[in-house]
């Protein structure tokens, strides 16, 4: 049995208290001097507890042994890895021990936390412990790899986040190369009239940022285009885009805009007017759009329907229209990516109860807010589906597909904004009467309640209740030819019919229909929402579990301009310090092969996602690239021969922490209590 | 405590899905029975049908695998190959004698403390349900009975 | 270094429950049997010699030099005489694959041994009406006669014994027993040095693929295939084609004789250096090639492995780490 | 009571066991013969694939695989109801041949040879393989070792591996041979013919040339009148791959035969609580215990009783043996037990011939080797004779072709019985009235036991002869008086 035969080392045991977090369950005091006898043969030479061992006087009682009692191998039982790993094997450094010899096995998250029998906390508190002794007597001395960051950074997604990481990191002095979806950056802000609470103009503060991405020396703007797959790891991705064709040649267009006028095609706008409106099927989805090349949409363009037309090219006085571009497949070599590829509307037909699709005056916020920009297609005139008539009241309906099990439980956190501002120029647009339909009123950041606090004066009506249904079946005498809202108002009690000209559903943010292609194609995981996630809630926000490659924006999580803002800007600091490094170094996590006992059966040939695994069919033997190998330690569990092996991961460390676990290398099991 | 039987079962997580997932139970308190200890691998690809096999042989009354929810593989799609060596183990111990429940494969992602917690309560109900193991090879099973055990006449 | 009369280290082999193969490989070397008789004083080997055993209880501990002992535990006098040869010896070695790892016959550890003794005496042409059972005690009107008990289980040399090296192969290959018996004369003459203890010896440090001359690919397997229902690609790797192969698993020195003759590896060389279960690593690396995510799919690609216990432990059961199903355990039939 | 326990060995190595109970006069009360091992392949048989059992059921007996694994074959083929291509079985039977002449060979120069060449009264110590080199000349052992050398190599070329085969498959085989194997295959063919008819001659000089031994074998104490069994082909010519089971009663009168499907009908195993090998006997004569005659239905199954249950070996060279034989002896059936040795040498013989016959045929290399079973997977018997005995295989699987049921009637069992009887008649014709010729009783045992050829790998573990026993005479106060020793 392996505990026989493992080598004797001098193994220091330390048992944190986490002030009450772990002791008030734990008896960490009979952990520690259970350690100390039960596992004298196995090694462990001194073990203590204290308050806080993250503390820098639990760190130096550490050091101190290091030094004073020659310890080969330390265990530090408190919090989970991923917060304090780093801690105490930089302690072991500072005394001089590899930090690679220290081992930190959580007995808060997996135990205090988690359970109320202190009895029974304490005997699993003792079996992790003994777990980590066993284990941590077969860890080698590793050194962390060292690759180089290529300067080089990518961003995905041209919306208000992407656009100011871009900014942040040209500005730096790097460049970056920002990929987009859409003919032109921009994204949802772009579509905008103002924004709340301060009510300027979005096109005013955004279109500045889109010019100078545009021109900026260090930017490489790749837009209609889409990132198709990612390969390597952090500081070495290659990463290739698809240009999809524009039909115009960049180099020659000069963006007058006359082939959309001349353009006989015209295309309902889904996109940039949320079907409100119309564009050519040539076009910029809107004017200052970035680049303002245009890009022929070949669905509907006449001449790739039917072969004639071509009214832009006898047009365009460049001569840029070419019919022929092919798409094209881009490599790029970037350090760090940041992806800021943001949400989708929720599509309000799903709420088949509240019309919108079916009663025409029911309209989604994305209308309302094209509705309401100058620049829109009802010249933001706020009117009915007819395009003349002014309506003489206006219900505007929350969390529409949020906060309700039946869509998405979460909050979209704008919607109570945004509905306030709807409200606002409702009230100043044309004096209708406002409803506000809302469950709770969600008004956190900076200067926002205030603006809650003036739509209050402004006499808008707030009644509190998820509305029922929405329909044009009248009842009641004025009622005729209406919209009514049925709701229960939670203040009075009261079951309400309000009929009124106009509903605004104001529709919740959801994360990108193709979020889980994304979260493949970029090695990430989506939460459950399909929101992606972040490498911790509070401390990390904006990196992600896989080294280089960074959130920012809505494909977090819901949230308004000014904190995707601030998550671009986040994002774009964390790039650069990993560029200032230069170099970065990895978790020496790596699997190697045998080449004298590997018998070239090649079982583990085509179990590496990240081809690191070569053949050398001379020697008929596999090797593993390093460079390559990510440390899942697949094609370990997978040879037949044993000739793969695994270092942090090895077989000898998880049997032997597998015995400890199992409390196998204690004689008398009566030990335990 | 009560004189009910209390398992030992040993569980084998994911460093990126499942073993945050427990790391995110612990930091929502959310409360399941102490009967579970966990071993941290980096993927559940990593998983060699040894190690719950020895789990079993050494003592344990049952084995949880988890990892990353199908096609969120922190490595790509290395958690599949865990469900096959998976499958195929469990139609092998069923040939040993031991019942298949005592070995349980779940996803867990990162997000999902509440489920691992719900899914190590359900397991450990199960295995109390199936009563001890205790494999003879074990400390606490009974190895010498074969050395002194005789053909019954 | 104990010397006999005639000065030469005394040497012996034995057979416990086994079929007698390892002493026809041994036949098998032809002419370097006499290497042996030159070199040794053979004391004990029962096909060879007339065999004394109260010589051998009377011998002084350890004057034995080197003891091949084949055949697994499979009652108590298996055992005692494991455990004597292992007081007379210096080096004890486990012969052949039943002293390793229990061989084919261990699979009897998937039975209780009721179950077996049921069965053998109540087969289709056994005429037993009043269900006799042999009884190791029984009194016949002259006087008591004996026969040794059955364990529960089989067990490997080791699971009853030290063993000081273990020398693999159903049977080991005579050219891998030639090879060590010319060290152990080298060793004789300090022209060489034992290897360390606890060492496999007589086979390679890989696995019977290194030594088969098949091409391979890599591997995706979307059907498993019984031999008998697939005419087989001579020159082409035999599990590539569907049909189990224990080859990547299973030590390397016998010159992959097997699928040389068309029939995949049955794996009688036992598991490679340091790998704790043979059945564990070889489900691993077929599990890992199967080519599906769909659970479903999967386990109807699984039902082409019917007995997968008798296909991953065919040699290795008694070895294994879980050892015996719990109805042998407990000879309590399933 | 007296009680002598003959032990191979010891009686804790136990590979048979004898006990020896005198009466109160010092007359033979009874003997008992243990077998004490059973290591149960009719039940971890079941549930493997049917296809595995030709390969496990080789480590019955690392002596015999061959036959095993022939039957084993036969039973599978018959399991899919698939009928290998007549290559497959030429190579199969080719194989066999080539074991037949190997294991004969070894059995006559290693254990048989010393009774004769070197005499039964020659010291313990010249009593071996080694004794005869001495005797007969260097170049016999070299031919014993070359003769053992070209058998192993047959079975590698077609049986894959020296000792358990494993090429065999239901509808055939794995491979086939190439032409040079065949025409190397065909040279030690010859070679193997040529040493037969010495070792014939040999035979014939040192033993049918000296009267002594011709009356030590025409000696009532090793005569026994049982039945007889054994295979013949469609010509009652001897057979040992194929063909049906000849049954002669203890006057020479064939009762019948039957095809593998019937042997039900035919055998039965008879369980004593003291042993743990069983007691095959003809069902239809039924079981009367240790005894001879027409009305036991103790039958043997060995060399002689292979001639004894035929009319006549199937080549020219070993039938005018097969007749030299039986008109030495005085007309069929023999009954003598020591003519067994004589018997083995014209098996040989025609196994040599037979070699050749296969290693000559046009369609030996065909590799025409395999039919793929298309049935579902039912129940099947295969019967081949091994060297020391019919040998029965016996499966039943479901639709899978996994094994539900297995019984097997394994060669040496066959002869278990009749065993039993020659050390009760050794014995008792050697002990009266508590004087024990104590020589004479070891030699004569022995000599009795290796008749047969026993080989208890087939039911136990130990090799074929190899019974080198030890003879320990207790007093009433089961105090040993003397011990004796005796080699092979």
């Amino acid at each position: 049995m392996e505990t026989n035969q493992t080598p004797q080392q001098r193994i220091g045991v330390y048992v944190c208290h986490c002030g009450s977090n772990i002791a008030g369950v734990v008896d960490v005091e009979d952990v520690a001097k259970w350690a100390a006898e039960k596992l004298g043969h196995r090694g462990v030479v001194i073990a203590r507890d204290y308050k806080f061992m993250c503390s820098s006087l639990g760190q130096e009682l550490i050091e101190k042994d290091i030094k004073e009692l020659g310890l080969t191998r330390v265990v530090v039982a408190a919090c989970s890895p991923h917060l304090h790993e780093q801690t105490f094997r930089t302690a072991c450094k500072r005394a001089g021990l590899n930090p690679y010899l220290c081992e930190l096995v959580s007995i808060r998250e997996q135990d205090s936390w988690v359970h109320t029998d202190r009895a029974a906390a304490t005997v699993k508190a003792k079996a992790i412990v003994s777990g980590g002794v066993e284990r941590v007597t077969f860890h080698e001395a590793l050194e962390p790899l060292r690759v180089p960051i290529h300067p080089d950074s990518l961003v995905v997604g041209g919306g208000i986040a992407g656009i100011q990481a871009a900014l942040e990191i040209a500005d730096a002095g790097y460049h970056v190369f920002l990929v987009e979806r859409e003919p032109s950056i921009g994204g949802h802000m772009a579509q905008f009239d103002k924004t709340f609470p301060t009510l300027d103009c979005a096109a005013c503060i955004l279109t500045p940022k889109m010019v100078s991405v545009g021109f900026h020396p260090n930017i490489t703007m790749l837009t209609w285009a889409e990132v198709t797959h990612v390969e390597g790891f952090v500081g070495n991705f290659t990463v290739t885009v698809k240009q999809k064709p524009r039909s115009v040649s960049t180099s020659l267009c000069t963006g007058c805009g006359i082939c959309q006028e001349k353009c006989p095609k015209k295309v309902v706008d889904e996109v940039y007017e949320a079907g409100l409106g119309f564009r050519k099927a040539i076009y910029t989805p809107f004017p200052q759009a970035v680049p303002k090349y245009p890009v022929i949409d070949r669905e509907n363009c006449t001449f790739y329907l039917k072969g004639t037309c071509k009214a832009c090219e006898k047009f365009c006085p460049t001569g840029a229209i070419d019919f022929n571009q092919k798409e094209e497949f881009i490599q790029l070599q970037v350090g760090n990516i940041i992806l800021a590829t943001g949400y989708d509307l929720f599509d309000a037909r799903r709420i088949s109860e509240y019309g919108f699709g079916r009663l025409a005056n029911v309209f989604t916020s994305l209308e309302f807010e094209r509705m309401t920009n100058a620049a829109g297609p009802t010249n933001g005139n706020i009117v009915l589906r007819d395009g003349v008539t002014v309506p003489k009241s206006v219900a505007i309906v929350h969390c529409v597909g949020s906060r309700n099990k039946n869509y998405n439980n979460y909050c979209s956190s704008i919607c109570c904004m945004q509905s306030l501002k709807f409200a606002h120029l409702v009230e100043e647009r044309t004096g209708a009467e406002v409803y506000n339909f809302y469950i709770d009123m969600r008004t956190p950041a900076k200067a926002y309640d205030e603006f809650y606090q003036r739509l209050l004066e402004e006499g808008t009506h707030f009644v509190r209740g998820r509305v029922a249904e929405i329909t044009d079946a009248a009842r009641r005498p004025g009622e005729e030819g209406k919209l009514i809202i049925q709701a229960e108002d939670t203040l009075i009690g009261k079951q309400r019919r309000i009929p009124v000209d106009m509903v605004v559903l104001s529709a919740a943010l959801e994360p990108r229909h193709d979020h889980k292609e994304t979260a493949h194609l970029f090695g990430l995981s989506c939460s459950s929402d399909g929101w992606m996630i972040e490498r911790h809630p509070k401390l990390d926000p904006v990196a992600t579990m896989t080294e280089g490659i960074f959130i920012a924006g809505c494909v977090q999580g819901p949230k308004d301009i000014p904190a995707s803002v601030s998550q671009g800007a986040a994002a774009a600091a964390r790039v650069l310090g990993k560029i200032q490094q230069k170099e970065i170094a990895l978790e020496p996590i790596r699997a190697t092969v045998d080449q004298d006992r590997c018998s070239g059966c090649r079982i583990c040939n085509n179990l590496c996602p990240f081809n690191a695994i070569i053949f050398h069919a001379d020697r008929m033997v596999s090797e593993i690239n390093p460079a390559l190998c990510q440390g899942c330690g697949t094609c370990v569990a997978a040879c037949p021969a044993g000739a793969i092996s695994g270092t942090g991961f090895s077989n000898e460390q998880i049997l032997a922490q597998l015995d400890g676990l199992l409390l196998h290398n204690i004689q008398q099991l009566s030990a335990i209590p | 405590m009560s004189e009910q039987f209390e398992p030992v079962i040993i569980g084998f997580t994911c460093n990126w899905c499942s073993y945050r997932a427990a790391d995110l139970a612990g930091t929502s308190r959310i409360k399941y029975p102490p009967n579970v200890r966990l071993i941290r691998l980096m993927c559940s690809g990593r998983l060699d049908p040894t190690f719950v096999i020895k789990a079993l042989a050494g003592g344990a009354d049952g084995v949880l695998i988890t990892g990353c929810h199908p096609g969120e593989c922190h490595y790509l799609d290395q958690n599949y190959k865990a469900m096959r060596r998976y499958l195929l183990l469990r139609r092998t111990l069923v040939q040993m004698g031991i019942e298949p429940q005592r070995v349980k494969l779940v996803w867990a992602s990162a997000a999902e403390g509440a489920r691992l917690a719900s899914e190590i309560t359900k397991l450990v109900e199960e295995i109390r349900l199936l009563g001890p193991l205790n494999w003879p090879t074990s400390t606490n099973g009974k190895v010498e009975l074969i050395e002194s055990m005789e053909v019954p006449a | 270094m104990t010397a006999s009369s005639n000065g030469k280290p005394k040497f012996a082999m034995y057979w416990a429950s086994s079929c007698g193969g390892c002493e026809i490989a041994v036949l098998n070397i032809h002419e370097k049997i006499l290497d042996v008789d030159a070199n040794f004083e053979v004391v004990f080997w029962p096909v060879a010699m007339d065999a004394k055993y109260k010589d051998v209880e009377a011998m002084p501990d350890g004057s034995i030099l080197l003891t091949l002992f084949n055949g697994a535990i499979r009652n108590d006098e298996n055992a005692h005489m494991a455990q004597l040869l292992r007081r007379k010896s210096q080096i004890l070695v486990a012969f052949g694959s039943c002293a390793n790892e229990g061989c084919m016959p261990a699979l009897a550890n998937l039975s209780s041994v009721q179950e077996i003794i049921d069965t053998a005496y109540s087969t289709i042409t056994t005429d037993n009406p009043q269900g006799i059972r042999p009884q190791p005690n029984y009194t016949v009107p002259e006087g008591d006669l004996h026969i040794p008990t059955l364990y529960p289980i089989v067990r490997t040399l080791d699971q009853v014994v030290k063993v000081d090296y273990y020398m693999p192969g159903c049977p080991p290959e005579s050219h891998q027993i030639a090879a060590v018996i010319d060290l152990v004369v080298k060793v004789l003459h300090g022209e060489a040095q034992l290897p360390p203890s606890g060492s496999v010896i007589g086979a390679g440090n890989s696995t019977v693929c290194d030594e088969c001359t098949r091409q391979r690919d890599v591997k995706t397997i979307k059907e498993f295939k019984r031999i008998q229902h697939v005419m087989l690609d001579t020159q082409v790797c035999i599990l590539e084609q569907g049909v189990l192969c224990s080859g990547p698993a299973t030590r390397s020195g016998c010159k992959a004789l097997c699928p040389a003759a068309g029939s995949p590896c049955i794996g009688c060389y036992g598991p490679a250096e340091g790998v704790l279960d043979y059945g564990a690593r070889l489900i691993s690396a077929v599990a890992s090639v199967i080519d599906s995510n769909d659970p479903a799919e999967i386990d109807r690609i699984l039902d082409g492995i019917p007995d997968p216990a008798g296909m991953f432990y065919r040699f290795n059961l008694a070895g294994s780490v879980l050892r015996a199903s719990k109805s042998a355990w407990l000879n309590k039939p399933s | 009571m007296e009680r002598i326990t003959i032990d191979p060995i010891t009686r804790l190595e136990g590979h048979g066991k004898i006990e020896i109970f005198l009466d109160e006069k010092g007359n033979v009360a009874n003997t008992y013969f243990q077998i004490p091992e059973l290591r149960g392949f009719e039940r971890f048989c079941v549930g493997r694939q049917v296809e595995e059992i030709p390969i496990l059921t080789n480590r019955i007996c690392g002596v015999c695989p061959e036959a095993h694994h022939m039957a084993g074959a036969k039973a599978v083929d018959a399991v899919y109801h698939v009928d290998p291509p007549r290559t497959a079985k030429l190579l199969r039977e080719l194989l066999y041949s080539a074991f037949y002449v190997t294991d004969h060979t070894t059995h006559f120069y290693a254990l048989a040879g010393p009774d004769f060449v070197m005499g039964p009264d020659a010291p313990v110590a010249e009593r071996n393989i080694l004794g005869v080199i001495h005797k007969v000349g260097l170049e016999i052992g070299g031919q014993v070792i070359q003769c053992r050398k070209y058998g192993h190599t047959v079975v590698e070329m077609i049986g894959g591996r020296k000792v358990h085969p494993c090429t065999s498959i239901p509808g055939g085989l794995t491979k086939g041979i190439t032409e040079d194997q065949r025409q190397e295959i065909e040279k030690m063919g010859r070679w193997a013919i040529e040493f037969a008819q010495f070792s014939l001659k040999l035979f014939n000089d040192i033993v049918l040339g000296n009267q002594a031994y011709v009356d030590l074998i025409l000696g009532d104490i090793y005569t026994h009148r049982t039945h007889y069994i054994g295979m013949v082909d469609e010509n009652n010519k001897t057979n040992f791959y194929d063909g049906k089971i000849s049954v002669v009663d203890p006057d020479g009168k064939r009762l019948g035969k039957y095809a593998p499907s019937e042997y039900t009908d035919w055998i039965a195993e008879h369980v004593e609580p003291w042993s743990y090998l069983k007691y095959p006997y003809l069902k239809k004569v039924g079981w009367k215990g240790f005894v001879d005659g027409k009305d036991s239905g103790v039958y043997c199954a060995t060399p002689l009783s292979r001639l004894n249950a035929s009319d006549g070996m199937a080549t020219p060279l070993a039938q005018a043996e097969y007749e030299k034989f039986f008109s030495t002896l005085g007309g069929k059936p023999v009954h003598q037990r020591l003519a067994t040795h004589w018997a083995r040498l014209i098996e040989l013989l025609y196994a040599a011939e037979h070699w050749v016959e296969l290693a000559t045929d046009p369609e030996i290399t065909s590799d025409n080797f395999r039919t793929v079973p298309t049935e579902k997977p039912t129940e099947g018997v295969g019967i081949v004779e091994a060297p020391r005995g019919t040998l029965t295989h016996h499966y039943w699987t479901d639709e899978r072709g996994i094994a539900t049921r297995v019984n097997l009637v394994v060669g040496t069992t066959n002869n278990y019985a009749p065993i039993s009887m020659s050390i009760k008649k050794a014995a008792q014709s050697l002990i009266k009235e508590g004087t024990v010729i104590t020589e004479g009783l070891l030699n004569m045992v022995e000599m009795a036991f290796r008749a047969y050829d026993p080989c208890f790998g087939c039911a136990t573990h130990s090799l074929p002869g190899q019974m080198p026993l030890q003879v320990t005479i207790y007093d009433a106060q089961r105090n040993p008086i003397e011990v004796l020793k005796q080699a092979c």
